[in-house]
């Protein structure tokens, strides 16, 4: 197989939905039935080697779900992941791709996770040494020497210098705490990183040092990333492909230049005129969208966006799911382009 | 909704009433010492027979968990059995004793919250003013306080050196009180008997303030911390940018979310009172549930202890219910 | 501009004692803030805009005091009058909506009682129950709250994020103040919905000429609505212009890094520029431009002495060297 | 000030009459000045103790006791120290050893105006008697049934005469007599025994009026029928007090607090160390009594070490009843010289206590191979002389006393404080060493009291009911059976002189001491003493 | 040494032991920097420090026997007294025994009842409540519904209950005590590792492949375990009291042990001829366990970063 037909990690039609169970009494006498959030809700996304994808969408959307039921932090409800073609459920062959996999870490040997809040990512009663030594030990790097090597090659990859080594993380700024997440993803030797809005809790002067790194490594470790993120300009920065979410479920994807430069789905063209810019000539025409996202508890039928939507095209929008439709090399869920 | 949530609180009591029940019957019966040696009493001389009969009588021939179907299934049909001491059914002699100690508990909670309250608010809005450091103070010295110790200490001034206070007991035995609930001071109320009134208040006040003192610390140390907090927060930085007044700010902005997390701790103090009675009512010669027990703990009277702690825990229960159906209300988020 | 600002702060200082030592969250902060009108202040997180905000409105909470300064309101100092005085000023002539409207809104009240609350104080209605509610369901379907009568009852917890706001904005509008100081009042919120909320502020400014501070950390959002910028860092204000004059030609090295370091939508993609080093600890910061170590063009007397103001072109002032050739302010 | 709880210091500014005088040390003086509710008619009692029951025939406490002799009377009553009187009957004669005729007086009336006759009198010792008899709440036989001794039959001569037929001679009978009340019989009949704890009703100078929770307080009042009471014992006629209260305090210090409050008018059971401080108290008067509970130290004969009389006896020397009188009961108790307390009507007067002797003590325990070793430890074969002794609460400080004492000579003993109810049954099953504890002598007669301790064990009788120390010789048995039956006097004196000497010289314990019982009351009470048998009678008291 | 050597040595076992060491020994001197902020806190830790000190070297600094005396010294009072004596400081009790010399032992009683109950509560609570926090599930279920149960009881009369059916003594007390303080270490902890298990950083213990054991144990709980250590000191003082109430009630260490409950019991009946044989042993109780709270407090302050103001 040509290696370039697989993609790194698919997900086809991958569901997470949270049950919330009401009591027995709630249910007896006032017919109470199991709340499901529907947080992600049929997503199928092909992520190839070596590109970044930039997911974004509003808040409560499913970004994070998906992230963690792609970085196998959470358990898919249905759909499957692949890994270059292996179905995780499964389980990675081994001697798969690795020299040496250990069973225990499995996917994450190959994949690892760069997490929001650099605040709480780090556990505070840990040194960074002992931080940064937890995957190496459970990688099966036992040599002391080695290890300490190791630990300080990659803490002065991310730009931090050795004698913090025995700092405690509440010691660092909120951008050397990302850096030190990053050194631990990094530790890994990943392929596959789930980057969830990793610079978003930082200071704007902070962020570009981040992101700056961030692409630095993808160059240098051939690194895939898979970037969330609510920040369209971000986005647009450091993504290949682009994949908006809405309510669970993706309404567009293509490749940023050509979404960006034409937005199909009327949600990505409503949230790409919000974004303030210091421009003038480059605001686009204001769309301001009536009402907030809707819940996922009981997410609205059809396409999802039709009660906020103003390009409606009809009834059809209420009652049937939109499948993908590809336009040029954009695919969008949604009716107009049937 | 809501009422169905309360009305689902309120059934999860069942289970821990009958998980106390349970609990309860194990720990006493496998308690030592034979009831029946105790119920012919000191001098009697009992032949092995009439011991047998007494056996029967009370089941104790049978296995421990015959005994426990026995005395759950007499239980629910309000039948705690009879005293081997006291030959009275328990029923009868928790409903006599029963009203005392709600009276004194109720008693030290109002005095309780009567010098918590203001304490708190205040030493949290003037933190460390003078006041916040004594009241503090005051407040570490009412917790780490004995209770039996500050019972007799107060007994020997109010009641020995200023002879303002009564020493002992409910009412003096000159009062005339008809009863109607039992509790006196409510009693005399219904009845409008001021005499009697003063009288049982006076009664009242000492060992209430006994059992109250820790408590009292307590609730305004957890009020005051509460209010710290809730006065640091952006809502009454909110409500003060809208020109409310400092009292609107305090006590009503304020004291209404600081009391969500100091009616729980008030809720759980109850069990404080609740234990802390068995030691005030002995030091009071108050007439209620505590004396009761202690008396039949030491008497190994089994059912009396049975049904004594089941009143205890279902009492402690049933208040918590309560503060929990009134947190519910007082903050609006929490559906139970 | 008018010639008599309405709102004008004068060498404002405030101070928070810490036990790391003074922290001067807002140093020698002037500003002037005209009739209806619309001014940004940006700045990064934690360099003191929300304490200029409460400074203002005298809301700095102890051991935190203002320990220089003017705040001249119509000519009169609102940090001279006395605590009856000003509290009939908060709210009524100047209020303020706060950065998060989760913790803002009081979690024990109804939101209808916490907007009426505001007319009650000030007795906008007489103290009149009926007309109260009245103008409060007036005041929600105005910013947008949808069937305000039901949501009259309802807690805030009830109100999704954007709802929130807009009922933060209600209870701040209330009164018809004269000045609305936002204090970021978009920042936990969606795009879209900022963009809903950006629109209501604009058309209130429209519609009742009420005069906005908006503090956010967003160039892009503040350029878009205001029309002038004040940049702050580490406490001070580094540069003050018209919103053309300080996005077209930042003169501050740090206004500049701003703009560059965050990504932005344009055909090409520039590499962004981050903007070397950390924001400095406001409990000591260097004795000279507080920017001085993170700047690419520092002088050596940057660190030493405190840069003044240069105006360098009518109403754009700039606090740095580099511009010591323009008469300092 | 001192920082003495007793609280006001002031120079006394009257010189207060002291009921029982003693040297008072200190010029100035605690004023606790307990306030007197003018025409106040009512008279308060401080319990310690909740009384055990009301009915009776049913009860086992001293303070029921105390409550039921005000509400009831017996044919025969005490005075306060241990004289036997006539009360409800007239005359009582031996007609044979076993058989007694009671003639009862005329005009007695009971609580509800009905009058005493004979047929009440029988059916009082029925009830008392025979198995089952009393049927609430579950049918069981009284509890005051071995006061009755070897009761056989009552029959009615006429309606004032009772003739009582024992089935053995029963030389004790008077004293016995006296804890036997007698209820009406049409009443008892009719409401039960149900109705009778609900409201007693009897011959006594009291009526009943209301009783509390528990017995907690007892509230009586003025019997204006009663027949006067016991004709030798003055004053004769009706209560003195309109109103009587009995009321429980448990707490030692809150009771006396409560007097000292004037609160209550008399308090039993005052603790001996504030005798002397109660008697500063002006307007306090403190009174004692020999009591009737004297106090032991049992040991068990079955086990090592106390299987050796020489050790027994040892430590009887090696213990200082004398200093224990002095401190723990501030001079007010006796030494026991033997098995019965000396106010006992048998009390053999020759049997002096063991004499305080640390030399003849080691001397014994030497003989018995217990040997000190360096450090003044008792040893033999390797092991320490070290036993727990156990005890009640109430009794823990002179068992703590007793063991400091014997660790003084070098014996390893230490205390366990149990609730009497806990120990009994391991005490009778000889599974303790030693046992400190008390028995009721209160009849002043050796039945009833020696058969029970000294009796060996016969398990569903009344012997050997109280004899922790598992002693058992068969010549004490057959004596104290003897003594039983035996109705002449002298010749039971001598009888009971051989068990005395016989117990005394084997030791099966260690004689302590007989405290006198203490109660204290407001100087307005008057013509108040405390009984030995503690059965307060509230009959003589009046008010100031 | 060559220029080119490894800039750093190899490291062993002893290694990474010595930096925890001085690790620990920041941390402890940065704990010490704060007490010495705060005197009051310093001041209780010092109390408590001389409580503890005292009771283990009771037998080092007295010089009378704390269960034998002689009824010739019956009642003697405090040295400052009239006809007090400075040989028994605070005078003596109803058997002659020297109160000082039974306070400084009862102490030991009082503490190491405190001490092992807590210490117990804390072992069982914080076990218990990690797993059943961690899990969920069944465990969970059972542990928390056995810990309501628990909780339906007051403490005082669930202890009285079980001193009833134990009987006295100091194993049984510390039983009794135990048994239901657990549960409140039980519910802190499982609460905190509720809320912990839900942080980012237990998924990116998750990620650097650490085992569901090593999360709980070297990831959660050294997070958990600050506040476990406030609640236990806090717990401590508590539990002084009740050991105090229990043997008050004539349910806790039997005589001659100088337990301070029951020695302010048995002084109780003497007030009013003897108040110190009361009064020391309260004022004794009063001063630890206030000694004991407001170093608890401190602690909570210091340690609990939320309080902090920055
Ligand atoms: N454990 C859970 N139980 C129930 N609902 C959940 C759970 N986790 C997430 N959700 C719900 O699923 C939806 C998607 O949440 P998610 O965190 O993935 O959104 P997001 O796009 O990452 O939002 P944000 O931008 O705020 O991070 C939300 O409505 C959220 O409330
Ligand atoms: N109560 C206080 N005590 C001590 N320092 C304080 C206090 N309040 C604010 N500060 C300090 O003042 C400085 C300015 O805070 P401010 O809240 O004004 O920042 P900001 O610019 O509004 O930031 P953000 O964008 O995060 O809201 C901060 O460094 C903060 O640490
Ligand atoms: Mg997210
Ligand atoms: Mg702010």
């Amino acid at each position: 197989m040509n290696p370039t037909d697989i993609p790194l990690i698919e997900t086809r039609d991958l569901k997470r939905h949270f049950t919330i169970r009401p009591g027995a009494l709630a249910r007896l006498l006032a017919r109470a039935k199991n709340i499901v959030v529907s947080a992600v809700d049929g997503v199928s996304l092909k992520i190839w080697q070596g590109e970044t994808v930039g997911l974004v969408g509003e808040s409560g959307c499913g970004k994070t779900t998906l992230g963690r039921v792609i970085s196998r932090l959470d358990i898919p409800t249905a759909g499957e992941i692949f890994f270059k073609g292996f179905s995780l459920r499964e389980g990675l062959p081994s001697g798969g791709d690795k020299s040496t996999p250990i069973e225990r870490l499995g996917f994450y040997r190959v994949a690892q996770v760069i997490f929001q809040n650099p605040y709480s990512s780090l556990n505070p009663r840990k040194t960074i040494r002992e931080i940064i030594a937890t995957p190496l030990i459970n990688r099966g790097l036992k040599d002391l020497n080695e290890r300490e090597e190791t630990i300080i090659a990659l803490l002065r990859r991310v730009g931090l210098h050795p004698r913090n080594l025995d700092q405690y993380p509440h010691q660092f700024s909120g951008g050397q705490r990302q850096r030190i997440g990053i050194a631990r993803a990094l530790a890994m030797q990943p392929q596959f990183i789930v980057a969830d809005e990793p610079v978003s809790s930082l200071d704007v002067s902070i962020q570009a040092q981040v992101i700056n790194l961030l692409e630095e490594l993808q160059d240098e470790f051939h690194l895939t990333y898979l970037f969330i993120a609510h920040d369209l300009s971000l986005i647009h920065h450091i993504s290949d492909r682009v994949a908006v979410m809405y309510l669970g479920r993706i309404a567009e994807e293509g490749a940023t230049d050509d979404l960006y430069a034409q937005p199909l789905h009327p949600y990505t063209q409503a949230l790409l005129a919000a974004i303030p810019s210091l421009d003038k000539a480059a605001r686009r025409q204001r769309i301001i969208l009536q009402g907030t996202v809707p819940s996922p508890i009981n997410p609205p039928s059809g396409c999802r966006f039709h009660p906020r939507c103003f390009a409606r095209v009809g009834s059809i929008c209420e009652n049937e799911t939109p499948p993908f439709f590809e336009v040029g090399k954009q695919r969008v869920a949604c009716w107009k382009y049937q | 909704m809501k009422a169905i949530k309360i009305l689902e609180r309120v059934l999860t009591t069942i289970p821990i009433m009958f998980g106390v029940a349970i609990i309860v019957f194990f720990f006493i019966r496998l308690t030592p010492g034979d009831p029946v040696d105790i119920m012919l009493g000191r001098s009697a001389a009992a032949s092995q027979r009439e011991i047998e009969q007494l056996r029967h009588q009370f089941h104790l021939d049978e296995p421990l968990h015959v005994q426990l179907g026995y005395f759950l299934g007499d239980a629910l049909r309000g039948n705690l059995g009879y005293s081997y001491i006291r030959n009275k059914p328990v029923v009868d002699l928790l409903v006599e004793r029963l009203p005392a100690t709600i009276e004194m508990t109720i008693g030290a909670l109002l005095i309780s919250l009567i010098i918590a309250l203001p304490i708190g608010i205040l030493s949290a809005v003037r933190q460390n003013s003078l006041l916040d450091r004594l009241s503090m103070a005051g407040a570490f010295l009412g917790i780490s306080m004995p209770g039996f110790w500050l019972g007799i200490v107060l007994i020997l001034f109010f009641a020995v050196y200023l002879q303002i206070l009564p020493a002992q007991g409910r009412i003096s035995y000159d009062v005339e009180l008809q009863e109607v609930t039992g509790l006196y001071v409510l009693d005399s109320l219904l009845t409008g008997n001021l005499p009697a009134l003063k009288d049982s208040l006076l009664h009242l006040l000492l060992p209430s303030i006994t059992l109250g003192a820790g408590v009292a610390a307590i609730i305004a140390r957890v009020l005051r911390s509460s209010m710290l907090e809730v006065l640091r927060s952006d809502y009454v930085k909110l409500a003060r940018a809208k020109g409310a007044t400092e009292w609107d700010v305090v006590m009503k902005h304020a004291l209404r979310n600081a009391l969500i997390p100091t009616v729980t701790v008030v809720g759980l103090q109850v069990g404080v009172l609740l234990g802390g009675n068995m030691i005030v009512e002995t030091v009071f010669s108050w007439p209620g549930l505590g004396r009761l027990v202690v008396d039949a703990i030491f008497n190994r009277d089994f059912p009396l202890i049975q049904g004594a702690v089941m009143i205890y825990a279902i009492t402690f229960v049933l208040t918590n219910l309560v503060v929990d159906i009134l947190y519910t209300y007082l903050n609006p988020k929490i559906t139970l | 501009m008018t010639n008599t600002p309405l709102l004008e702060l004068k060498n404002l200082t405030t101070v928070f004692p810490t036990r790391r030592g003074l922290v001067r969250a807002v140093a020698d902060v002037s500003l002037s803030l005209a009739q209806g009108e619309l001014l940004g202040i940006v700045g990064e997180s934690g360099c003191g805009k929300s304490v200029t905000m409460l400074s203002i409105l005298r809301l700095i909470s102890t051991p935190g005091r203002i320990a220089a300064g003017q705040a001249l309101f119509q000519g009169r100092d609102l940090l001279k009058l006395s605590d009856g005085a000003m509290r009939q000023i908060r709210g009524k002539d100047i209020a303020m909506v706060f950065q998060d409207p989760l913790s803002t809104l009081n979690p024990a009240f109804p939101v209808g009682e916490q907007i009426r609350e505001s007319l009650r104080i000030h007795h906008i209605a007489q103290n009149h129950f009926a007309r109260e509610k009245e103008r409060v369901i007036e005041l929600m379907s105005e910013v947008g709250i949808s069937s305000p009568t039901d949501r009259f009852h309802e807690y805030p917890h009830q109100f999704s994020g954007g709802m929130q706001q807009r009922a933060l904005i209600a209870i701040a509008l209330a009164c018809e103040p004269k000045i609305l100081l936002a204090d970021e009042p978009t920042t936990s919120l969606d795009v879209t919905i900022q963009a809903q909320i950006m629109d209501l502020m604009r058309r209130i400014n429209e519609a009742r000429g009420t005069a906005i501070v908006l503090v956010t950390h967003n160039l892009d959002l503040a350029a878009e609505f205001c029309q002038r910028i004040a940049v702050m860092y580490a406490g001070r204000l580094v540069e003050i212009g018209t919103t053309d004059q300080v996005i077209e030609t930042p003169q501050h090295p740090y206004t500049r890094g701003l703009l560059t370091c965050i990504p932005r939508i344009s055909a090409q993609r520039t590499r962004i520029e981050p903007i070397p080093g950390n924001v400095p600890d406001l409990a000591n910061v260097p004795p000279g431009c507080a920017f001085a170590e993170r700047c690419s063009e520092m002088q050596p007397i940057c660190q030493n002495d405190l840069i003044p103001f240069f105006e360098i072109a009518p109403g754009h002032l700039v606090r740095c060297l580099r511009h010591s050739s323009a008469t300092p302010d | 000030a001192t920082p003495t709880p007793q609280v006001i210091e002031k120079v006394v500014e009257k010189p207060v009459e002291k009921i029982v005088e003693k040297t008072v040390v200190a010029e100035r003086t605690v004023v606790v000045q307990p306030t007197a509710v003018p025409g106040r008619d009512t008279l308060v009692v401080a319990l310690a103790r909740a009384p055990s029951g009301i009915d009776p025939a049913d009860h086992s406490s001293r303070e029921a006791e105390t409550v039921i002799r005000n509400l009831y009377d017996g044919l025969v009553t005490r005075d306060k120290t241990s004289g036997v009187h006539n009360e409800i009957a007239e005359s009582i004669k031996w007609l044979d050893t076993k058989t007694l005729e009671i003639k009862l007086r005329k005009g007695v009336k009971f609580h509800d105006g009905s009058e005493l006759k004979a047929d009440d009198v029988i059916y009082t010792f029925e009830r008392v008697f025979k198995p089952n008899a009393i049927e609430f709440p579950q049918p069981h036989t009284a509890l005051r049934k071995g006061f009755l001794g070897p009761f056989g039959s009552a029959e009615k001569k006429d309606d004032y005469t009772v003739v009582v037929n024992f089935t053995a001679p029963w030389p004790a009978a008077m004293q016995m007599l006296v804890h036997t009340q007698i209820v009406s019989k049409a009443y008892v009949t009719k409401v039960g025994t149900k109705g009778l704890i609900e409201k007693p009703l009897g011959t006594g100078p009291f009526k009943f009026v209301s009783s509390k929770t528990g017995l907690e307080e007892v509230v009586l009042e003025r019997f204006a029928d009663y027949f006067g009471g016991a004709p030798d014992l003055t004053p004769v006629g009706k209560a003195c007090v309109s109103r009587a209260v009995f009321r429980v305090i448990p707490e030692n210090s809150t009771r006396v607090a409560a007097l000292l409050a004037g609160e209550v008018d008399i308090i039993t059971e005052v603790p001996a160390e504030l005798v002397d401080t109660l008697k500063k108290v002006p307007g306090v008067q403190v009174k004692s009594v020999a009591g009737t509970r004297p106090i032991w130290m049992e040991f068990n004969v079955t086990q090592a070490p106390f299987t050796d009389v020489k050790v027994r006896q040892a430590l009887n020397y090696a213990v200082d009843k004398n200093l224990i009188i002095k401190k723990v009961y501030n001079g007010l108790a006796q030494p026991l010289g033997g098995a019965l307390m000396p106010t006992n009507n048998f009390a053999d007067p020759s049997l002096k206590p063991y004499t305080y002797d640390k030399a003849k003590a080691l001397a014994l325990l030497k003989e018995a191979g217990w040997t000190p070793d360096a450090s003044g430890m008792l040893m033999k074969d390797g092991k320490p002389l070290a036993f727990v002794i156990d005890t009640i609460d109430s009794l823990r400080p002179v068992t703590e006393a007793v063991a400091t004492m014997l660790r003084d000579v070098g014996i390893d003993a230490s205390v366990r404080v149990w609730e009497y109810n806990v120990v009994r049954p391991k005490l009778l099953a000889r599974e303790r060493q030693a046992y400190v504890g008390d028995w009721g002598d209160s009849a002043f007669d050796p039945v009833g009291h020696i058969e029970a301790k000294w009796h060996s064990l016969v398990t569903g009788s009344t012997y050997g009911r109280g004899n922790f120390s598992g002693y058992a010789n068969a010549r004490v048995d057959k004596l104290i059976k003897d003594g039983e039956i035996e109705n002449d006097v002298a010749k039971r004196k001598v009888i009971y002189n051989e068990a005395q000497k016989l117990i005394y010289d084997e030791a099966p314990a260690l004689f302590l001491v007989l405290p006198e019982a203490i109660e204290a009351a407001a100087a307005r009470v008057q013509n108040w003493a405390p009984a030995s048998d503690s059965r307060e009678n509230l009959h003589d008291v009046c008010l100031k | 040494m060559t220029a080119h050597a490894p800039t750093r040595v190899a490291r062993g076992w002893d290694y990474s032991f010595r930096i925890r060491l001085r690790l620990w020994w920041r941390a402890l001197a940065e704990l010490g920097y704060e007490l010495w902020q705060r005197p009051v806190v310093l001041l209780g830790g010092i109390v408590v420090a001389a409580f503890i000190l005292a009771a283990v070297f009771a037998a080092q600094i007295t010089i009378h026997d704390p269960t034998r005396g002689t009824l010739l010294l019956r009642f003697e009072p405090p040295a400052w007294e009239a006809e007090g004596n400075w040989k028994y400081p605070l005078g003596t009790d109803d058997q002659g025994r020297d109160l000082l010399t039974r306070i400084i032992y009862g102490t030991r009683v009082s503490l190491a009842v405190g001490l092992l109950s807590v210490a117990i509560s804390v072992i069982v609570g914080t076990a218990l409540g990690a797993f059943a926090g961690y899990y969920r599930g069944w465990l969970d279920e059972i542990l928390s519904r056995f810990a309501d149960l628990l909780l339906a009881f007051p403490f005082l009369i669930f202890a009285i209950g079980v001193m009833a059916f134990l009987g006295p003594g100091f194993v049984n007390l510390v039983m009794a005590l135990a048994f239901k303080g657990w549960v409140e270490f039980f519910r802190l902890v499982r609460g905190e590792v509720l809320g912990e298990r839900t942080k980012e950083y237990v998924d990116g213990a998750r990620v650097a492949g650490q085992s569901n054991l090593a999360i709980i144990v070297s990831e959660i709980l050294p997070n958990v375990i600050q506040s476990v250590f406030v609640l236990g000191t806090l717990r401590l003082g508590y539990m002084i009291i009740m050991e105090a109430s229990l043997s008050f009630l004539g349910l806790g260490i039997q005589p001659p042990t100088p337990a301070w409950g029951s020695m302010v019991a048995s002084g109780r009946d003497y007030l009013l001829v003897a108040w110190w044989v009361s009064t020391f042993p309260g004022l004794a109780i009063l001063l630890l366990v206030v000694a004991i709270n407001i170093f608890g407090e401190g602690l909570r302050d210091i340690l609990d970063p939320r309080l902090k103001i920055e």
